[in-house]
């Protein structure tokens, strides 16, 4: 146990206000016994100092990793590493989370008992990515890190140009309206895709996120290149009775909230009745979502596979696009894992480096990435179709 | 501390989800009904079997010790039989079936000092990165920001009064780890001067002609200096995405004066109602104030509230604004357009106002 | 014919419009009231004054021979004073005060085989182009074609039974003189060849620096041929958009069986409700089968037909398919949708579906 | 008089059907005594050729024009003068018509007794820009053209890399929803701008067009460089006796087709009373054109004025964006002349060759482009403010 905590008056600053704090949580760490405890203070005065100069003291990484893996280890170093020797190494460990973020308390323990031993106490439950984040500890920790963490059944995520590690929101295990099972689906790519997760060889990072419906909880169609929305094909499932009772419950104004609030406009109301006309209904849950016990998706579901979002580095942020309007979803999901290889073929031979898969696609030209993917053009992959004439068409065939 | 190699195992995966779900979630896996939010912070799901299965959600700095962590097994351990999750937005969720338990574990929760709410119609968890505690390209700090916000916000996560969810997001740079590019509201951390080129150590860390195609404008070109191979920026090309200094060390953008924050709204990832949308500029520079931020913190609050009041029902940020346009919501929040707030990067035409439908007060 | 250069005079413009207005117009200029549309082709203003003037519309086909414009004149001088105008779509209308001449002057137009209508929710006359007429660019005609097409939408000219306006345009190349660009429905000439280089005349009749530049791909490069200097195009690069034989009359695309017309749709200029739209490609090919084009007007005809038939009140052909979506669009009509309909050019990925919003059926 | 038409049987398919046929006009100048007469009838000899190769038979025109002036007339040559000897030149004249395209009887019939005289007998009434076109005369015949047309009192329009004829909606000479003197409005730049019209001197060509309203029925938005729109400030003026009117007409749904259809939804409709909030109303005209005789644009009248509208070439089509959102249009329109001189200073002398205003813009930056022509930023020139991240601060002066 360190013997006097590092004197921070600027961060403590940070200490108050009803917000759980998270310079406490350092605080907290900083109290263990051993080496955890004096990485957490380093990291303390590493802060302060931070906080007094208004700039990082971190350094690039540089590869370090455990043997055989080409990721799951993001590589830092400090700046002043006379003044934190604790923290002259500071590494992160990224521990693929199970699907949908659901734990039982004793393997919760025993991932809090090795980060004790073996690296900071300092956490990040979780990544923006979706991993468990072990926050610091040096390059010699690392094997002994990876086989306690084999060892209790867990396993690295992803980092560098490779597929990272997938995430899923709950799902069917606590959602009624999943479309699919997203946590299932997480699972099994994220198994079967161990190897292309493990020893980056793409152009670029590749995400996966499952999302069991429209509202997209994981974010998908914005941090994701392979983005996989649950959705339905038939009639929303209405329950009329349940209508009327929202429409008297006062909770909202049923026409100008929820009807009128419907992007295509297919919803009427008559004061006693609605209908939908659902051949025009986008599946937006927006209807579904105003009144949960009245309305659900239909029974037809699967998910809409679109492709390509991301942040804005190097071309500008991008969305992701349409590809599949509807996969059915069952296990062993082949369809889905046939489309990805496909596209990692194509990307993987004439991506650039650093370039993402949505950047790609627009580089190439969809038509052309279609082709190459073996997918037919269809209208629900484009906004609109083209407004400009420039053309490229191809006529040997008919010459 | 030695490892035995050979009883090492590689590529397993995470663990099975099946093993860490209480037993009513194994029992109607699929086949729940409908939820309800039953107070601010606890969602009741009702299985078709009739089962119930309650969810209370706390809030955590994801930056966690690994001692709260033991706390909130502690708690799950008394009130869920050992069962809880974490959720997307990095809150924490207790799983109780037993409905006496609800208020025991609400009550605890803020004992221990982490508030239980978030749902509905409220501000939620803020999705944040790495900022000064871990991250080498950062322009401001990311988890002193979120803490000095929350505590400003902090009422609408324990309420559910606001037209509808407002989600919040912070990067701490352009790489937009935060994902802020499709947020009610994010704040970003800019830098503002250019790369500051060590010449003598650039050959060593760097590969100069990766790092002269990093450049989204072209802004790096080959140089000698002082007789040794380097590269140099043009300044007026320069928009300091610090694209180059990912790939090559050696040029470094962080500045404690010139660094700071920007402040983006509208953006939606949903799709329910509007299509899923990008966060637009509101505020394109705000200092660093270590270690509260009041300018920054001022400024989202003052955006909170003019939503607050004026959006309807079921309105997100981005549809409130695209409703009232966007001229409207510069006069409402009183920040002030600029020549940044006008795209300049490739698809910049592409936002121009290009019809005469417009409002003229 | 000799001229006289002493009384030469130049920059005098065009002459007042004043001149040439009818009284009632002057006394009421900027003092309208309403107006209403009496019947097919016959509009009313009435003025604040109480005043009132019809104007009677008929169709022209832009190509005017000067005796159909004498006669047109002899038509004005019996019924209108000798007052007439010409509209933004080369219609003509007559100007009449006396309401008791507004019949016979119809049946006079009539019977000298200019129809009267083009007003209100109808087709009104097609913006068009020179074609084989006059131009050296067009890949195909134009006034043939519009003739072909108008024959067959005669009624819709005469009636005012369609949901809203609808705007036919044409051009012959991708010039766009026609401003095809943003139309409900519109023709557009194109070539799909790459251009036949005169390697033995573009020295003399092009500067080849600026036929270089003038490649909006940059297809074309130079080179030697046969001891010349020259360029050369990669085919792979050309769009055949024909901008480097503006530049270079050596660069000619024109090609009896590779010329032809595509069509596009739901466009629109007017800020009625939607805002301004451009065009959207519905069919990229269709060959040149003059002289009365049967391909291109019957796929117009059905466009027309489906639209008149499934589109609400008040809707533009460009609205009502973003009500039913692109995929019921090509399905209602019948149309293919093919990999020429996704944008490949600079902002294609503008254009690129961004949502799980879809329809699925 | 030609001795007997050109045999012209596939053309001749044009002369069936109800609508008028161009054919008929060439044959109707063919018929003519002396050159134009026989210039039509080798039009209709080169056109039946067309029909029958599919291909045009014109040639670039090279430079013709009249002396001092730079454009107006557009040079064409055809491909087999041998066999069409009479076309082998065919020149157009492009003849500035009056602002509306009103006319009297007598000027019309002057200008066809000089192109009897001069040219071919066919004209375009009107060419896309507006012109009166004046289709097909030999190079002798320019200057007498010039000389016969300056004398009635006209002059030539546009061509090439100058101002081209501007052109107006009939506005408050027939129309009701004028918000400004169209027609006084673009007579008055074509005068002002005489020289800039005459003699090229743009990277390309500049195209006013002036739209009473925002019906905009000369297409300005589209097709013109500079695009003014009529406008106004305050609110709706509304007639409730004759709203209730239109209600009760039963020619269309009040609710569905006017309220149910405005852009902002800023419309309501109790059954009884229609209100609207001006505050909200983006002047769409919608409501007004449904109901002319109960609903008319506010008192407080003016325009927007956009910029940069253009078809394909080279970059891609382009609407016009707002500049100004609210100009008040009077005589003698002196903000709307300088706004059109600073631009033309900053474009012509850093504008590419081939290089419309719009494209201009888009090359240097909107916000560059403000700076240097005067113009403050504001939000009303964009549909949203940037997306991206890419911010090129400018931080000299706080250094
Ligand atoms: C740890 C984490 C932030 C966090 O605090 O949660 C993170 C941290 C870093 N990200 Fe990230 N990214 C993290 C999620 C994201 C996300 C969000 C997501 O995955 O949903 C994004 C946006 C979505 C996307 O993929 O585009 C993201 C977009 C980037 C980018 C820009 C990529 C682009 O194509 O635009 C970079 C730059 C790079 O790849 O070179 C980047 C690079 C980095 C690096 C490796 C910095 C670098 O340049 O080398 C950061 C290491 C920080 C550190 O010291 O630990 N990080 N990064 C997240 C991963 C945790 C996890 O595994 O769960
Ligand atoms: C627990 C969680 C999923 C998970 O696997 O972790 C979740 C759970 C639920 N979401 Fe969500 N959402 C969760 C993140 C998201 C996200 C992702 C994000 O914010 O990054 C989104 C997209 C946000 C966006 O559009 O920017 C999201 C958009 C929605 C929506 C659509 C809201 C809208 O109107 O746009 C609904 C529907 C609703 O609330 O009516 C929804 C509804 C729900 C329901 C009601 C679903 C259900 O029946 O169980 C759950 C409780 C809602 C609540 O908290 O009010 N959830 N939800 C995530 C909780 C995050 C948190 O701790 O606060
Ligand atoms: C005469 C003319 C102006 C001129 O100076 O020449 C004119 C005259 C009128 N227009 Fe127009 N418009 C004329 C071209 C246009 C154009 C330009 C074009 O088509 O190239 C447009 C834009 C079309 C577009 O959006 O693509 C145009 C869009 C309108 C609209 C908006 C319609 C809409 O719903 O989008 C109205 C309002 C209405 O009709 O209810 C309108 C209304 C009118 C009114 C009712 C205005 C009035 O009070 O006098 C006039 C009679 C309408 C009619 O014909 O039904 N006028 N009008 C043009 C007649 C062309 C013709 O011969 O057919
Ligand atoms: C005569 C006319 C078509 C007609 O049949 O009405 C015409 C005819 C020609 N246009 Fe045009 N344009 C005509 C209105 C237009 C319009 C419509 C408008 O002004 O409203 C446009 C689209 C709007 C615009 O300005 O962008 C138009 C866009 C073009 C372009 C493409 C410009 C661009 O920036 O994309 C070219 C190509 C060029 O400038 O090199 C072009 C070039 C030409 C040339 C000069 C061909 C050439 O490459 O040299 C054509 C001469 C044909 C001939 O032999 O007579 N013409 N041209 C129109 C002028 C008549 C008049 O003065 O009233
Ligand atoms: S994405 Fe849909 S299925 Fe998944 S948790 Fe959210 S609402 Fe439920
Ligand atoms: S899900 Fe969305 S699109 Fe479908 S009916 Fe409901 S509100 Fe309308
Ligand atoms: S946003 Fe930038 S500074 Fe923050 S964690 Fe990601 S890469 Fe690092
Ligand atoms: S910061 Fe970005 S724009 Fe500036 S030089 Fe580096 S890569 Fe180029
Ligand atoms: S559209 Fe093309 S072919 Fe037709 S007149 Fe214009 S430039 Fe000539
Ligand atoms: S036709 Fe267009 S794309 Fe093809 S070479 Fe010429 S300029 Fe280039
Ligand atoms: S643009 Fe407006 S003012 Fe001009 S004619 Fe059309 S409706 Fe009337
Ligand atoms: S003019 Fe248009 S925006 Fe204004 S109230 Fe009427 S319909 Fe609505």
């Amino acid at each position: 146990m360190v013997e006097k905590l590092r004197d921070t008056p600027k961060i403590d600053e940070l200490m108050k206000g009803p917000w759980p704090s998270f310079v406490k949580e350092i605080k907290l760490s900083a109290k263990l016994s051993g080496r955890a405890g004096e990485r957490a203070n380093d990291l303390l005065g590493v802060l302060e100092r931070s906080y007094n100069d208004k700039i990082g003291h971190w350094k690039h990484g540089g590869i370090v990793g455990v043997m055989g893996y080409g990721g799951g280890v993001i590589g830092r170093y400090n700046d002043l590493p006379e003044e934190f020797p604790k923290v002259a190494h500071f590494h992160t460990v990224r521990v693929n989370q199970p699907s949908g973020w659901f734990y039982k308390t004793d393997v919760l323990r025993k991932i809090c008992d090795l980060w004790e031993k073996h690296g900071s106490g300092v956490t990040n439950m979780h990544g923006s990515t979706g991993d468990i984040i072990l926050l610091g500890c040096a390059t010699e920790d690392l094997e002994p890190v990876f086989a306690d963490l084999t060892e209790m059944g867990f396993d690295l995520g992803g980092s560098g140009s490779d597929v990272r590690t997938p995430s899923a929101c709950c799902g069917m295990a606590r959602c009624e309206w999943a479309c699919y099972d997203t946590m299932g689906a997480c699972h099994d790519i994220t198994q079967t895709f161990q190897d292309e997760l493990h020893r980056p060889a793409f152009p670029y990072k590749y995400k996966f996120k499952f999302a069991g419906c429209p509202n997209d909880c994981v974010a998908s169609v914005a941090r994701s290149d392979m983005s996989i929305i649950g959705t339905w094909r038939d009639d929303i499932q209405m329950d009329a009775a349940a209508v009327s009772e929202y429409a008297q419950s006062g909770k909202f104004d049923m026409q100008a909230d929820v009807v009128g609030r419907c992007p295509t406009g297919c919803m009427s109301w008559d004061g006693q009745k609605l209908a939908i006309d659902n051949r025009n209904c986008v599946k937006c849950m927006h209807c579904i979502n105003a009144m949960p016990k009245a309305l659900a998706p239909g029974r037809d579901r699967g998910a809409t596979v679109l492709l390509g979002s991301k942040a804005p580095i190097v071309g500008g942020a991008l969305l992701s696009s349409v590809m599949v309007p509807f996969l059915k979803m069952e296990p062993p999901y082949e369809d889905l894992k046939e489309l990805a290889e496909a596209i990692w073929d194509l990307w993987g031979e004439h991506g650039k480096n650093r370039e993402r898969v949505g950047e790609f696609i627009q580089r190439i030209g969809m038509s052309n990435f279609l082709e190459q993917i073996g997918l037919d053009p269809i209208p629900e992959m484009v906004i609109q179709p083209r407004t400009n004439p420039y053309i490229f068409f191809e006529t040997e065939e008919e010459e | 501390m030695a490892v035995d190699m050979k009883k090492r195992v590689t590529d397993i995966g995470p663990p099975h989800y099946d093993k860490f779900l209480p037993p009513v979630i194994k029992k109607n896996y699929g086949k729940w009904k409908y939820h309800e939010i039953v107070k601010p912070g606890v969602l009741m799901h009702v299985a078709e079997s009739g089962d119930k299965l309650y969810s209370v959600r706390a809030a955590t700095p994801r930056l966690a010790s690994i001692e709260s962590i033991r706390m909130f097994c502690d708690i799950a351990d008394e009130f869920c039989d050992g069962h809880l999750r974490y959720t997307s937005r990095n809150n924490v969720e207790f799983l109780i079936t037993d409905e006496s338990k609800i208020d025991p574990c609400v009550a605890r929760l803020k004992k221990e000092g982490y508030p239980v709410g978030g749902m509905g119609p409220s501000i939620t968890n803020i999705v944040h990165t790495q900022g000064w505690v871990h991250c080498h390209s950062a322009a401001t700090d990311a988890s002193g920001v979120v803490k000095s916000l929350m505590d400003e916000l902090f009422p609408y996560f324990e309420e559910m009064n606001l037209p509808a969810k407002l989600r919040i997001a912070f990067a701490c740079c352009l790489n937009m780890c935060g994902a802020v590019h499709c947020s009610d509201i994010a704040l970003l951390g800019v830098h503002r001067r250019i790369p500051e080129i060590q010449h003598d150590q650039i050959k060593a860390q760097c590969e100069i002609p990766s790092t002269v195609a990093a450049c989204p404008t072209g802004a790096i070109r080959t140089a000698t200096v002082d007789g040794k191979q380097s590269v140099e920026v043009i300044e007026e090309q320069c928009m300091f995405c610090a694209n180059c200094y990912t790939v090559c060390p050696a040029m470094t953008l962080n500045d404690p004066e010139m660094d700071g924050l920007s402040i983006w709204v509208g953006g939606k990832v949903s799709n329910a109602r509007h299509e899923p949308m990008f966060s637009k500029l509101a505020i394109p520079y705000i200092p660093n104030e270590p270690p509260r931020w009041p300018t920054a913190v001022k400024a989202v609050k003052n955006i909170v509230e003019t939503y607050a009041k004026n959006a309807r029902k079921f309105e997100r940020v981005g549809e409130w604004i695209e409703r009232i346009g966007w001229p409207q919501f510069f006069d409402l929040t009183g920040i002030e357009f600029t020549k940044y707030h006008i795209d300049d990067f490739t698809h910049a035409g592409e936002s121009f106002k290009r019809s005469a439908q417009l409002r003229h007060k």
